[in-house]
């Protein structure tokens, strides 16, 4: 275990912006995102957490896949920088595993996906002051996870302790870090254990797979559809949500082929051409989602689609909450 | 460097004014040609989006050109038209697109002197205006 | 407030069990503090979700266009009440089909403005005699609840609903004083620069998800602009003159059709002043053509009508130039 | 690595209007590459995303054979910006396609085996393609019924193959339309009722059933009642598609991506899944 000083850190984070972009949790007008930023003071460590979530970073809302004019194909795959994605929450970290499973699989490499991924070092801190929306420990992760992480972060008052992780975490840690002390690492550990005694929000996703498996036909989802206002903020949010739409933006036969992201919370996401919709109505849109991330995911990536962040269900404009969800789920 | 000459776009109605512009082209009027003209059947046709459009794709400046109330070859569409522009102008203009980009006018098929006339007066007040900023597309690549 | 749940509940009895509706549309008790949850009742043993309270922020006519042909009561403040009126008006609802249950209601609480006044999380909130009060683990905090008003609310005119069927509770007096255009009209006397500059930073936080147009009871149109392919009016990215051009054109189509309810401000995420928008639009249509929405279902909205006396001192080199007095000749 | 998102460069060869509302197309797109060409191997069944530059790209079904070189064919149906965009253009237009995606006709199982193929409408391209393929390699199967439909004699695909197809000794070729004209002297009526009246033996065989969903809904009965188990009728599926390799999320019926674990189902395999597409 190291340790770098606060005062430290603001000098490691500045010494590593000459050969890294830096994102890192920045405010604007009290909303957070990750942002690339040119110097410390931008940076807000002591942030909750992020509104739009970190997966921003590799999957962006909008991303230009290629240009091409008169046929001429140019792809922006080649243009990787070297990033640091500075003070992600574990939870966050971990959906990027998730995503890898989609984005990195066996059979196909999105590789504006998987280059911004591997040029890209993951230095996480830990959620001390949890919400009580969180609810990460129910999916195995926790406030202090480490699974996604090249480096955790631990604040314990004046200074931060840094567990590396990966190689690629050791490879920028420099002088500046020093072996922690027994004591501090003791404290650590306090801290750490208070905030997973912290995280009160629990959902029981044992044996929800399996419920979803016998409630496709069920009338439980015109029931949760029904309030549903049908507005992407749940999917846009969720730091799991990976469905995108492609379009090209284009005046003549010159133009650039863009990716977006899209919901399955939107009726025009499956029509097809023909004016036939798989999904007509919202009860279909919701099962949907609710079936994607605790059902067919894990039937194709034995995990569930979610991390517990809490996001959809801060951000829901009608109070949708999924923990009520999952327990409903199973008491159907 | 020399300047940059104001692309305009004129929605002219297919009844008067579209009329009226023809009878400054037979009667050899001139006036600027900043202007690019499409005709619509009636000055209600024009969605306020396209103005809009018009100025997202780089259009410095745009006229929509009616019959004079009371002369609407459909009865009541320029007077239909004229709540909708009221609307869109002033909300325009509220969110920092200059009032001079977006202009609304009456011009009748006999007026062709007076088309020429309009059509100087607003290549010139957009002509100061300079180019047009937000909301134009940037596009790259 | 206890009294007026209780008669809410009573009332969704009595019209539940005479079978004159089959849906209640109501407020529940939320999961989170600060909020009140939309929630359709079906039968009896479910009325005791019926809540009401300060935090009943949404608009639950937004609901009534999802339900159409269904004999529906829906709980409705003085906002919901005109967007009831004028989705009835744009014959999108039959008034014969709803029963509006109104409430006077003396404005809801702006949850935001109250988060950001405290350290850390608010985890449990209730109101007394006018007062919010919330609890934090090492926290408690008491506000004046008139002084935490959603801005719609604190400029509302029409806190007694326009229409219902029930009434529940005393009428109350209306906010007669305010000026409900002082925003606009501060906004109006900035800068072409610093207008320009603020509408695109704040339609720059757009994330797109459409929460603002869900939210309305007025966006009820099958197919938007916005996602129409055919012809593609805008591109689906970030690009900001896209998200600047979707903005100006959701709020330009709700001319003559806001009622200022601040549903859309509510639900976006991304806490962008999108009131400043439609309230703008609101106070050209009054000032234009006199019209306010959703009062009275048997006038048009203002865009679907037209009076050949209408202003039209907007009109450019409006006046005709001396010798063409021939001008007026229909072709 | 592979960008899978990166088009093929091809340019349009031949093109043909097949039928007489001029609502479907066909194109022949030929590779600008050689190397492209050799790289691209496919089966029967598999599709294409197209693009047109200007307009985006839309999955298409492979109508020919790989066993037809030096082209590969598609029929489009008029219908939304993109299939307009490709009647538009002509010989010499440069396209993208990507492909081949999605996996194919179980053609390894049908060897040796008697083959039933049933469509009606336009969906009858990517069972072109399969007729094609299984009359190159004819000796590898047994017996090959065609029962194809179309509204009128005018809406048929590829009207000179199937004629030739109806003379050869060795297939069994029933084409059906649903409404005649003075010309058309073959069969009238429903694919379903021709199924039914035909009767192809369930024997040892395999049904490949392709059309538009009402057809298959009345078709399938008529299969089962044959006597063909559910594990062996084959169905291909058309689903709104983005990307093509199952990540956008749009195409699942269940846990399955049309686009990358379909489009091909068998019958059995989509009894098990949530009726949703």
């Amino acid at each position: 275990m190291k340790k770098i000083s606060k005062k430290g850190m603001n000098e490691f984070i500045q010494s590593l912006m000459a050969d890294y972009i830096i994102l890192a949790p920045a405010s604007t007008d009290g909303i957070f995102s990750f942002k690339p930023v040119s110097n410390f003071e931008q940076i807000d460590l002591s942030y909750q957490n992020s509104k739009k979530p970190p997966k921003e970073v590799f999957f962006p809302q909008s991303e230009t896949m290629f240009n091409y004019k008169n046929g001429k194909v140019e792809s922006t795959e080649k243009v990787k920088q070297k990033k640091i994605l500075l003070g992600i929450r574990p939870c966050d970290a971990r959906a990027n595993i998730l995503l890898d499973k989609v984005f990195a699989g066996p059979d196909h490499k999105d590789v504006y996906y998987t280059n911004k991924r591997e040029n890209t070092i993951i230095i996480g801190l830990g959620c001390s002051k949890s919400l009580s929306t969180c609810f990460c420990t129910s999916f195995g992760g926790g406030p202090f996870s480490k699974e996604g992480l090249d480096i955790l972060l631990m604040d314990i008052g004046d200074k931060y302790l840094a567990q590396v992780i990966t190689d690629k975490g050791r490879e920028v840690l420099n002088h500046k870090f020093r072996e922690a002390t027994r004591e501090e690492v003791r404290l650590a550990e306090k801290i750490k254990s208070e905030a997973e005694k912290r995280i009160s929000s629990r959902v029981e996703i044992e044996g929800i797979k399996e419920k979803l498996d016998r409630m496709f036909e069920d009338l439980f989802w015109n029931k949760l559809s029904q309030e549903c206002i049908g507005c992407g903020t749940c999917s846009y949010l969720c730091p799991t949500c990976h469905c995108f739409d492609i379009a090209d933006e284009a005046v003549n036969s010159e133009g650039k082929r863009v990716r977006n992201w899209d919901s399955c919370m939107f009726p025009l996401f499956t029509l097809h051409t023909s004016g036939h919709n798989p999904r007509p109505t919202g009860k279909e849109r919701m099962r949907q989602r609710v079936m994607h991330k605790f059902n067919y995911f894990v039937e194709n990536y034995k995990e569930p689609a979610c991390v517990g962040c809490g996001r959809c269900i801060i951000n829901c404009p009608v109070n949708m909450d999924i923990r009520k969800v999952l327990k409903e789920i199973l008491e159907v | 460097m020399k300047e940059r000459e104001p692309k305009i776009l004129a929605f002219l109605c297919n009844w008067c004014s579209y009329a009226g512009a023809d009878l400054a082209g037979v009667s050899r009027i001139q006036y600027p040609p900043n202007v690019r003209v499409i005709r619509v059947p009636c000055s209600s046709r024009i969605n306020p989006f396209f103005i809009v459009k018009a100025l997202q794709q780089g259009i410095d400046g745009v006229l929509v050109a009616g019959c004079h109330p009371g002369d609407c070859h459909y009865i009541s569409g320029n007077y239909v038209a004229r709540r909708k522009f009221a609307i869109i102008k002033s909300f325009l203009e509220y969110i920092g697109i200059e009032k001079d980009r977006v202009q609304f006018t009456w011009i009748s098929a006999a007026e062709g002197l007076r088309f020429a006339e309009v059509i100087k007066e607003v290549t010139e007040k957009v002509r100061h205006l300079g180019p047009i900023r937000k909301p134009v597309k940037i596009r790259r690549g | 407030m206890q009294d007026v749940q209780r008669k809410i509940r009573e009332e969704a009895k009595n019209l539940l069990a005479a079978g004159r509706v089959d849906l209640i549309i109501g407020f529940e008790e939320a999961s989170l503090p600060l909020r009140a949850s939309p929630v359709f009742i079906h039968n009896e043993d479910d009325l005791d979700m019926l809540v009401w309270n300060s935090f009943c922020e949404n608009n639950l006519a937004t609901y009534l266009t999802k339900v159409v042909g269904r004999k529906v009561a829906v709980v409705a403040k003085g906002c919901d009440s005109r967007s009831i009126v004028a989705l009835i008006v744009e014959g999108q609802i039959k008034r014969e089909e709803i029963i509006v249950i109104g409430i006077p209601c003396r404005g809801m609480v702006d949850r935001r403005k109250i988060e950001k006044e405290v350290e850390g999380e608010i985890l449990e909130a209730g109101e007394k005699n006018g007062e919010v009060l919330v609890k934090g683990d090492d926290f408690e905090g008491v506000f004046k609840k008139e002084d935490y008003l959603y801005p719609s609310c604190r400029t509302c005119k029409y806190r007694n609903p326009v229409i219902s069927d029930i009434l529940i509770g005393e009428k109350i007096k209306e906010n007669t004083e305010v000026d409900e255009y002082a925003e606009v009209k501060e906004y109006e006397k900035k800068s072409i620069d610093e207008r320009r500059e603020y509408f695109g930073r704040e339609m720059g936080k757009c994330i797109r998800c459409y929460a603002c147009r869900q939210a309305c009871p007025m966006c009820y149109c099958e197919e938007c602009f916005v996602d129409s392919s055919h012809p593609k009016w805008i591109e689906k990215g970030l690009d900001s003159s896209d998200l600047t051009i979707w903005h100006i054109m959701r709020a330009y189509h709700q001319a003559g059709r806001c009622v200022d309810c601040g549903s859309c401000e509510r639900a976006c995420p991304m806490e962008i002043n999108l009131r400043f928008l439609t309230k703008k639009i609101n106070k050209e249509v009054k000032d234009y053509f006199n019209f306010e929405t959703g009062l009275d279902i048997k006038v048009a909205p203002a865009l679907a009508t037209f009076s050949p006396d209408d202003r039209q001192d907007f009109i450019d080199s409006g006046e005709e130039p001396a010798g063409e007095s021939q001008g007026k000749t229909k072709l | 690595m592979k960008n899978p998102y990166l088009p093929i460069p091809v340019k349009v060869g031949k093109t043909f209007i097949e039928s007489e509302d001029r609502m479907l197309k066909t194109l022949d797109l030929l590779f600008l590459n050689k190397k492209d060409e050799e790289n691209f191997k496919f089966i029967p069944g598999q599709f294409c995303e197209i693009s047109i530059w200007g307009k985006g790209e839309a999955p298409f079904g492979i109508a020919s054979s790989p066993t037809e070189r030096g082209f590969l064919r598609f029929t489009v149906n008029r219908a939304g910006v993109i299939t307009t965009a490709l009647h538009y253009l002509e010989d010499g237009d440069e396209v993208g396609i990507r492909g081949p995606l999605g996996n194919h006709y179980p053609v390894d199982i049908l060897k040796g085996k008697n083959v039933v193929i049933i469509s009606g409408g336009f969906a009858f391209t990517t069972l072109r393609a399969l007729i094609k393929y299984l009359l190159a390699f004819r000796e590898d199967f047994k017996d090959i019924t065609i029962i194809y439909g179309a509204r009128t004699p005018g809406m048929l695909l590829y009207k000179e193959e199937l004629k030739e197809w109806e003379r050869r000794e060795d297939l069994k070729v029933y084409i059906t339309v649903d409404e005649g004209n003075e010309a058309w002297q073959g069969l009238v009526g429903f694919v379903p009722r021709i199924v039914e009246k035909m009767a192809p033996s369930p024997k040892d065989a395999y049904a490949i059933i392709c059309g538009p969903p009402i057809m298959i809904k009345f078709t399938l009965p008529k299969l089962i009642n044959l006597g063909f188990p559910s594990e062996k009728i084959y169905t291909s599926l058309e689903m709104k598609m983005k990307c093509g390799i199952g990540m956008c999320g749009r195409c699942n019926i269940g846990k399955f991506y049309v686009c990358k674990d379909g489009p091909v189902f068998s019958l059995a395999q989509l009894e098990s899944l949530p009726q949703e597409y």
